[in-house]
C-alpha cells in the first residue's frame, strides 16, 4: 500500500480493549513503568478526548444560540454520539473522502474543517464552510474532503459510493466513508448502494449510526430485522458491530475496515451502536423515548468514558472543556463579526456561468 | 360545522391551521371505517410538523400507522390499500421527499385508471408539507406543486385558509381519483377564528378572497397571506387589487382566472415555486389563451428565484416572494 | 381459515415429488390399481398441461402478429417460463390477488383472464381485458383481482403490498401474490416493500422470477449476492428456491407458503428458477447468451417435463395443443372483428370525472 | 468532422441519429480518460436502442459500464464519480425510469455546487430517451423535459438533427455544472448525410431552421420532423413558417424566442409533454413577457393531451402532436 495513512501510536491490542472490557487493560497500561511522561497512545486519547470536548461544547453553544435565535432552521444535535465521529476519523487519512448527513457538526469537526467556518455557516455567514448558503445540514469543506452535508435520507449513500468508484477506476487508494443513521437503511437507497459496492468491489467504508431511533419511531418500527450489520452482510460484505460509545473500540473497528477495504476486499460496514442524548432536532419535544433510558444511556457518555481511561494525571479534564469552550467562544465572536453575502449575490452558486 | 360533525379539537373561537387539519383528519376517521392515515412519525411524534398530534391515542396505530424511512414503498402501499377499497391518507413529510415517491404517484396513482380501461381506482389522499420560510435550506424547502399540477389523473389542492384546511380533506377522500394535497410550512401556526362550514363548499373552483378592479392578484396556498398584504398596500396606495385564491392546482379553475382578468385586465401570478416551468407558466400561458383580448399589460409572475433556497435569512426572503414584490408587479401591470 | 381455497386433488407426497426425483412416484402412481381412468389428480395436471399450451400458443401467435405489424409495442415472451405461472396460480383461491409485470401474459391466462380479452388487448381493441389502452404490458382484470402488468421494474412490489395491508387490516384471510424479476431485486422498491411486508406481517406471497438475466445483463452483473432466496430471508421472512420448470414442484411450493402466509406467518418469498427460451423482447436480438446454454434449458421446457408425468395415454398432447391453437385462432378472429375505441373517447379513463 | 477528430463509426455518406450519438460518444471515451458511460445494459447489450452497440468491446466493461436495475443509486453514483473528478456518462434508459432518480438529479446533482456554496462541482452527463411514438403505452411514453427545464442548476439539451447528436456531447462534458440530454426515441432511427461541424457550434442558442415571416413555430426534439412537415405544408397553402429548434431547453434561449415573434407577430409552441405545465406553458409565458406588444394573436400551444398515453395506434397518435394539428394551429395564428 503506498499511501501515507496516519497509523495508529501502538499496537491495537496494547490500547483498544473489546468494548465492555476496558479496565484490566487499562490498568495494566497505568501500571507500565518505563514510559516517557506522557506516552503517544496518551497523546493520541487525549487528542480523540480534545475532539469530543470541542464537539460538545459547540453543539451546547448552538442550542443557546438556536434559543435566542442567531441560528435557524432545523438543527441536530450529535451530543452522546462523538465517540463514532472521533473514532472513524482517526482511521481515516487527509486522502479520504467523507459524506455525511444532516447530523454531521461531529462529522465535520472531527474530520478538522475548522471550528470558526463551522461556526459561521451556523450563523449564515460568508465565511462559513459552506459560504453561508447551507447551514447546519449542508456543511462542506472539499479541500478535506468532506463532502457535506446531506439533508435527504439515504441521499448521500450513492454519492459516495460514486466517490469510491472514481477512486477504484483511477487506481488510487483511499477509502470514502459514509455515515448515515438507522434510520437510513429502510431506504431504497441503502439497499442500492450497498449492492452496487459489493458487486463493483468499491472502496466504501459505510458507517451506520445506530442510534436506536429515527426521529420518533424506534428501531424496532423501522426494520423486520433489527440486527443491521446482518443485513448489511446479506450482500457479501463485512459487517460487524462496534460499542459506539467507545471511541477507542471505534477507531479500532474502524481501522481494521479501512485495512481491509485498502486490501482489495471491498466495501465493509459498520453499525456503531450509539445513542442521541438530546432529541432528533431543536422541534422535537422528545415524547416517545423513556426518561430512564435516556439516563442509563447518558451513564456511558463518550467522554467522561474515554477520560477514565487515560493514566491518572494525564489530563485536566477542566482545563480541556475551558479550552474547547474559549474556542467555541472566538468562533462565535468572529461568526457575529463576519459579513453576511450580499443579496445581490443571490444567484452566485447555482452554476458556473452564474445562473 | 354542521350540528353533526365531531367537537373540533380546539375549542370553537380561535383555532389554528394545523388543528384544523388535524380536525378534519379525526372527523375523517371517525366517520369511515376505512380512512387511516400513514407516514414517517405519524403516530406518537405526531408528524414532523405536529398534525396528527393526539390521533394515534384516540385511533391506535393501525389506523395512524408510523413507516420506515421508505417514501415509495409505503406512499406506493398507499396506492395499494386504496386499489383494494380503503382510503388511506398517506403524509409525506415534505414535498422534497416526495420525489422518490414519484414514480409510484405518476406511474402508478395517476396512470392505473387509464392503463386499466377503467377498473382500478385510486382513491388515495396524499399529503404534503411544501415550500420554504422557515431557513431550511435547499433540500428542504422546494415548492414543487406545479410539477404535480401537470400530471393527467390526479387531482391537487393547495389550502391558504383555515376554512380549506378543515373542510377540503372530506371531499378529496369522496374523490375516487388520487388527490394531492399540499400544506405550506409558514401557514401551520396561522390562527382565526374558526368558521362554520360555508354553505357552498367544494374543491373545484378558485375564490375571491378579495375584491378589486384594477388588478387581479392570482395565488393559492402559502403565498396567499403575502397577497393579502399586498392588496391591502395597494388599497393604501389606491390600487384595487382583487385577489383570486386557486385552491384547486389540477383542474385549474381557468373560468375564474379568466373572469378575473376581464374585470381587471391585468394579471400577477404569485407562485413560490420557481419561475421557469413553474405553476405561475401555466397561469400565464391560460391567461394568454383565455382572456387575450382583455389583457391590458403583460402578464407578471412574481415566483421563487431560479437558485436553490439559501440557508440565511436574508437570501431565503429575496429568494421567495414577498409583499413589496407583489406591490412592485401590481404596480407595473397598472402603471 | 375459513374461506373456500381450492384444494389439490391429493396429498402433495402423492402427486408433487420434489423436483429431480419425479420418476418413481410416477412410476408408483401409475401402478396403483383401483384408479378410475382418469384421476383427480390426473386431471388437474393436465388442466396445468392445458393452461401452459394455451399460454404457448399464445404467444406464438403473438411472435407472429408482432412480425406482421399486427401487434405493436414492447413484447415480453414468458416462453419457457410456463410452468411458474401455472404452479403458482394453482395455489392461489379467486380471493387472493396478483400483481404483475411487462411479462404477464401467463400471469394473467393462468389466472384466468380469458384468451380472448387478452388477445384483444395485444390488438388495442375495445374488447381488451384493459379495454385497448394497456397493451402487453398492462393486462388488467379486476374481476379475477388481477391488478397488471406494470412495466416499471419493480413498481408492483409497493403495490402488492398495500393489497396485502388491507386484507390485513380488514382482517380478510386472503393472499396477495406478486410477480417480479431477478432484476427487480436490486431495484430499491423490493427492499422497501419487503422491510415493510416483513415488519407489518403481510399476507404476501412474493414469487422471484429468476430467469438469469435482467435484459441482457446476467445474474452476477445484477447482484453482489446472487441467492436470492438468501437475500429475502434477511428480512426474517421464510425464502427458499424452487426448480421453476417443474409445475408440480412450483405448486407445491406455492401451496406451503399460502399456507404458511393464511396461517399467519407473514410474507413468503420464492425463488423460481426458470429460464426464457426466447429474447428479451421483441428488439432484442438476444447477443448476450450463449446458444448452448438456451438449449440446456430448453430440454427442460415444462410442457413435456409435466407431459411426460401423465398416466400412459392420459393425455393426446397433439390433440390439447391443436385445442389450444384453436382457442387462439377464436381470440385473434375475435380481435380482428372487434371494434377499437373511437378518439374522441381519448379522455376517457383518465379520471372518473373524465379528465 | 474536423481532421484530427476519430473516423466516424459509420461511412462518411449517410448516417443515423443513434450512429452520430455513438459516434460522439466514441470520440469523448477516446479524448479524455475520465469519460465513461454507465447505464443499464449499456455493455453487450448495446443500450435499450442500440446506441451504446460496440463500444465495450473497443473500450472494455470498466468504462462501458453494464448497472444492476437501481436508477437512483447508479444516477447517484454517477454524481459521486463526477464529484471526484471523473466525467461519468450515465444512461437512464427512458425518461419515465428517471423518476426513480430524480431526488438524486435534483436533490444532489443540481444542488451540490450551490449548498457547498461553489466548492462541489458536478460535471456529469444524463442521457435518456424521451417520448412516445411507438406503442409503448403509459409507463413508457412520457415527456418530461419540461420538468427538468425547470430545475436550477443543470443545463438541459434536447437535441433534434444529426449534428446536434453528434456535436452537443463534448461541450456537455467539458460543463462543468450537471448537464441532461433528452434524445426521442423516434429519432434515433432518423438518417441524412453526415455533415461536418458547423463552424460556431454552441449549447446554449436556438436555431432557426427554417425562415419565414407570418408565424414562428417554436419547438425541438423529436418534434422537429413534424414541425419542418408543418412548415413545408404550410408553404404550400401559401403561408411562411419560421422554424425554431430550441436546442437548448434550459436555459432558454428567449432573445431568440423574441427575435422570432418580432419578425413574425405570431407564435405557435410545439411540445410533446402534458399541455399543463409543460415546457410549452414556459414558452408561452416568455414570449408574453418578452414580445407582449409585438404578439398579433395569442400563442397557440400544441402539447400532448392530458392523458397516459394510450397503447392504441390511433389513440397514440390522436395523444402526440401531428402534423395536421401544427397546420392546424398555424392557421388558427395567421387567420
Ligand atoms: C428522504 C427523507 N425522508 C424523511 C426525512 C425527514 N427526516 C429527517 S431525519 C429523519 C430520521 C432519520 O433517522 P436516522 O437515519 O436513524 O438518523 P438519525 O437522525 O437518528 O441520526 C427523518 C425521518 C428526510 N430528511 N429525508
Ligand atoms: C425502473 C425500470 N428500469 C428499467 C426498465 C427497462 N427494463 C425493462 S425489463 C428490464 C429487465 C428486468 O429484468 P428482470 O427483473 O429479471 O425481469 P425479466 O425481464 O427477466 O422477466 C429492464 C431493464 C424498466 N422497465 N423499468
Ligand atoms: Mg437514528
Ligand atoms: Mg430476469
Amino acid at each position: 500500500m503506498n499511501r501515507a495513512r496516519k497509523q495508529p501510536p501502538e499496537p491495537r491490542a496494547d490500547h483498544a480493549p473489546a468494548a465492555g472490557s476496558a479496565a484490566p487493560h487499562r490498568a495494566a497500561a497505568r501500571e507500565a513503568p518505563a514510559e516517557p511522561a506522557v506516552s503517544e497512545e496518551t497523546k493520541h486519547l487525549l487528542e480523540l478526548v480534545d475532539q469530543m470536548l470541542l464537539i460538545r461544547a459547540f453543539e451546547e453553544r448552538c442550542v443557546e444560540l438556536y434559543s435566542s435565535g442567531t441560528i435557524r432552521g432545523f438543527i441536530h444535535l450529535y451530543i452522546g454520539e462523538e465517540a463514532v465521529a472521533v473514532g472513524v476519523n482517526a482511521a481515516l487519512s487527509p486522502d479520504d473522502a467523507v459524506v455525511s448527513t444532516y447530523r454531521e457538526h461531529g462529522h465535520a469537526l472531527a474530520r478538522g474543517v475548522p471550528v470558526d467556518a463551522v461556526m459561521a455557516e451556523m450563523f449564515g455567514k460568508a465565511t462559513g464552510c459552506s459560504h453561508g448558503r447551507g447551514g447546519s445540514m449542508h456543511l462542506f469543506d472539499v479541500q478535506r474532503r468532506f463532502y457535506g452535508g446531506n439533508a435527504i435520507v439515504g441521499g448521500g449513500l450513492p454519492i459516495a459510493a460514486g466517490l469510491a468508484l472514481a477512486d477504484r477506476m483511477t487506481g488510487r487508494s483511499r477509502v470514502t466513508c459514509c455515515f448515515f443513521g438507522d434510520g437510513a437503511v429502510a431506504e431504497g437507497e441503502f439497499h442500492e448502494t450497498a449492492n452496487l459496492a459489493a458487486l463493483w468491489d468499491l472502496p466504501l467504508l459505510l458507517v451506520c449510526e445506530n442510534n436506536l431511533y429515527a426521529m420518533g419511531t424506534p428501531l424496532e418500527h423501522e426494520h423486520a430485522q433489527t440486527d443491521l450489520a446482518m443485513r448489511a452482510a446479506s450482500y457479501g460484505m463485512p459487517a460487524w458491530a462496534v460499542d459506539g460509545m467507545d471511541a477507542v473500540a471505534v477507531e479500532r473497528a474502524a481501522r481494521r475496515a479501512v485495512d481491509g477495504i485498502l486490501a482489495g476486499n471491498g466495501p465493509h460496514f459498520l453499525e456503531m451502536r450509539t445513542y442521541r442524548f438530546r432529541a432528533h432536532s431543536m422541534y422535537d419535544p422528545d415524547r416517545y423515548r423513556d426518561k430512564a433510558e435516556i439516563e442509563r444511556w447518558r451513564e456511558r457518555d463518550p467522554i467522561p468514558l474515554l477520560a477514565g481511561r487515560l493514566p491518572a494525571g494525564a489530563a485536566d479534564l477542566q482545563e480541556m472543556r475551558e479550552r474547547a469552550a474559549a474556542a467555541v467562544d472566538r468562533a462565535v465572536a468572529a461568526a457575529e463579526a463576519a459579513p453576511v453575502e450580499p443579496v445581490e449575490d443571490l444567484y452566485r452558486f447555482v452554476s458556473h456561468e452564474g445562473s | 360545522m354542521t350540528a353533526s360533525a365531531p367537537a373540533p379539537v380546539s375549542g370553537p373561537e380561535k383555532t389554528s391551521f394545523r388543528e384544523e387539519l388535524r380536525a378534519a383528519m379525526r372527523e375523517a376517521l371517525l366517520a369511515d371505517d376505512r380512512v387511516f392515515l400513514m407516514g414517517e412519525d405519524v403516530g406518537k411524534y405526531g408528524g414532523a410538523f405536529g398534525v396528527s398530534l393526539g390521533l394515534v391515542e384516540e385511533f391506535g396505530p393501525e389506523r395512524i400507522r408510523d413507516t420506515p424511512l421508505s417514501e415509495s414503498g409505503f406512499v406506493g402501499a398507499g396506492i395499494g390499500a386504496a386499489v383494494a377499497g380503503l382510503r388511506p391518507i398517506v403524509e409525506i413529510m415534505t414535498v422534497n421527499f416526495s420525489l422518490l415517491a414519484l414514480d409510484q404517484i405518476l406511474n402508478n396513482a395517476a396512470t392505473l385508471l387509464h392503463m386499466s380501461g377503467g377498473q382500478v381506482s385510486v382513491p388515495v389522499v396524499i399529503r404534503m408539507t411544501t415550500g420554504a420560510g422557515r431557513q431550511l435550506a435547499a433540500q428542504h424547502s422546494h415548492s414543487l406543486e406545479g410539477w404535480y399540477a401537470g400530471i393527467p389523473g390526479i387531482r391537487v389542492l393547495s389550502p391558504g385558509t383555515l376554512q380549506d384546511a378543515r373542510h377540503m380533506l372530506a371531499p378529496a377522500l369522496a374523490d375516487p381519483d388520487p388527490v394531492v394535497i399540499f400544506e405550506h410550512g409558514s401557514l401551520y401556526n396561522a390562527t382565526g377564528p374558526a368558521e362554520p362550514r360555508p354553505e357552498s363548499f367544494d374543491i373545484v373552483s378558485a375564490a375571491v378572497r378579495r375584491s378589486g378592479h384594477d388588478v387581479s392578484l392570482i395565488s393559492h396556498g402559502g403565498s396567499l397571506p403575502k397577497v393579502l398584504a399586498a392588496a391591502e398596500a395597494l388599497a393604501a396606495e389606491g390600487v384595487s387589487a382583487e385577489v383570486l385564491d386557486l385552491r384547486s392546482l389540477r383542474p385549474l379553475d381557468g373560468a375564474a382566472i379568466a373572469a378575473s382578468v376581464a374585470r381587471t385586465h391585468r394579471a400577477v401570478v404569485v407562485d413560490e415555486g420557481w419561475r421557469t416551468g413553474g405553476l405561475a407558466a401555466e397561469i400565464s400561458a391560460r391567461i394568454a389563451e383565455l382572456a387575450f383580448y382583455d389583457l391590458d399589460a403583460q402578464v407578471e409572475r412574481v415566483c421563487g428565484a431560479e437558485v436553490p433556497v439559501p440557508y440565511p435569512k436574508h437570501l431565503e426572503d429575496a429568494a421567495i416572494p414577498q409583499v413589496p414584490d407583489i406591490v412592485a408587479a401590481a404596480r407595473r401591470a397598472v402603471g
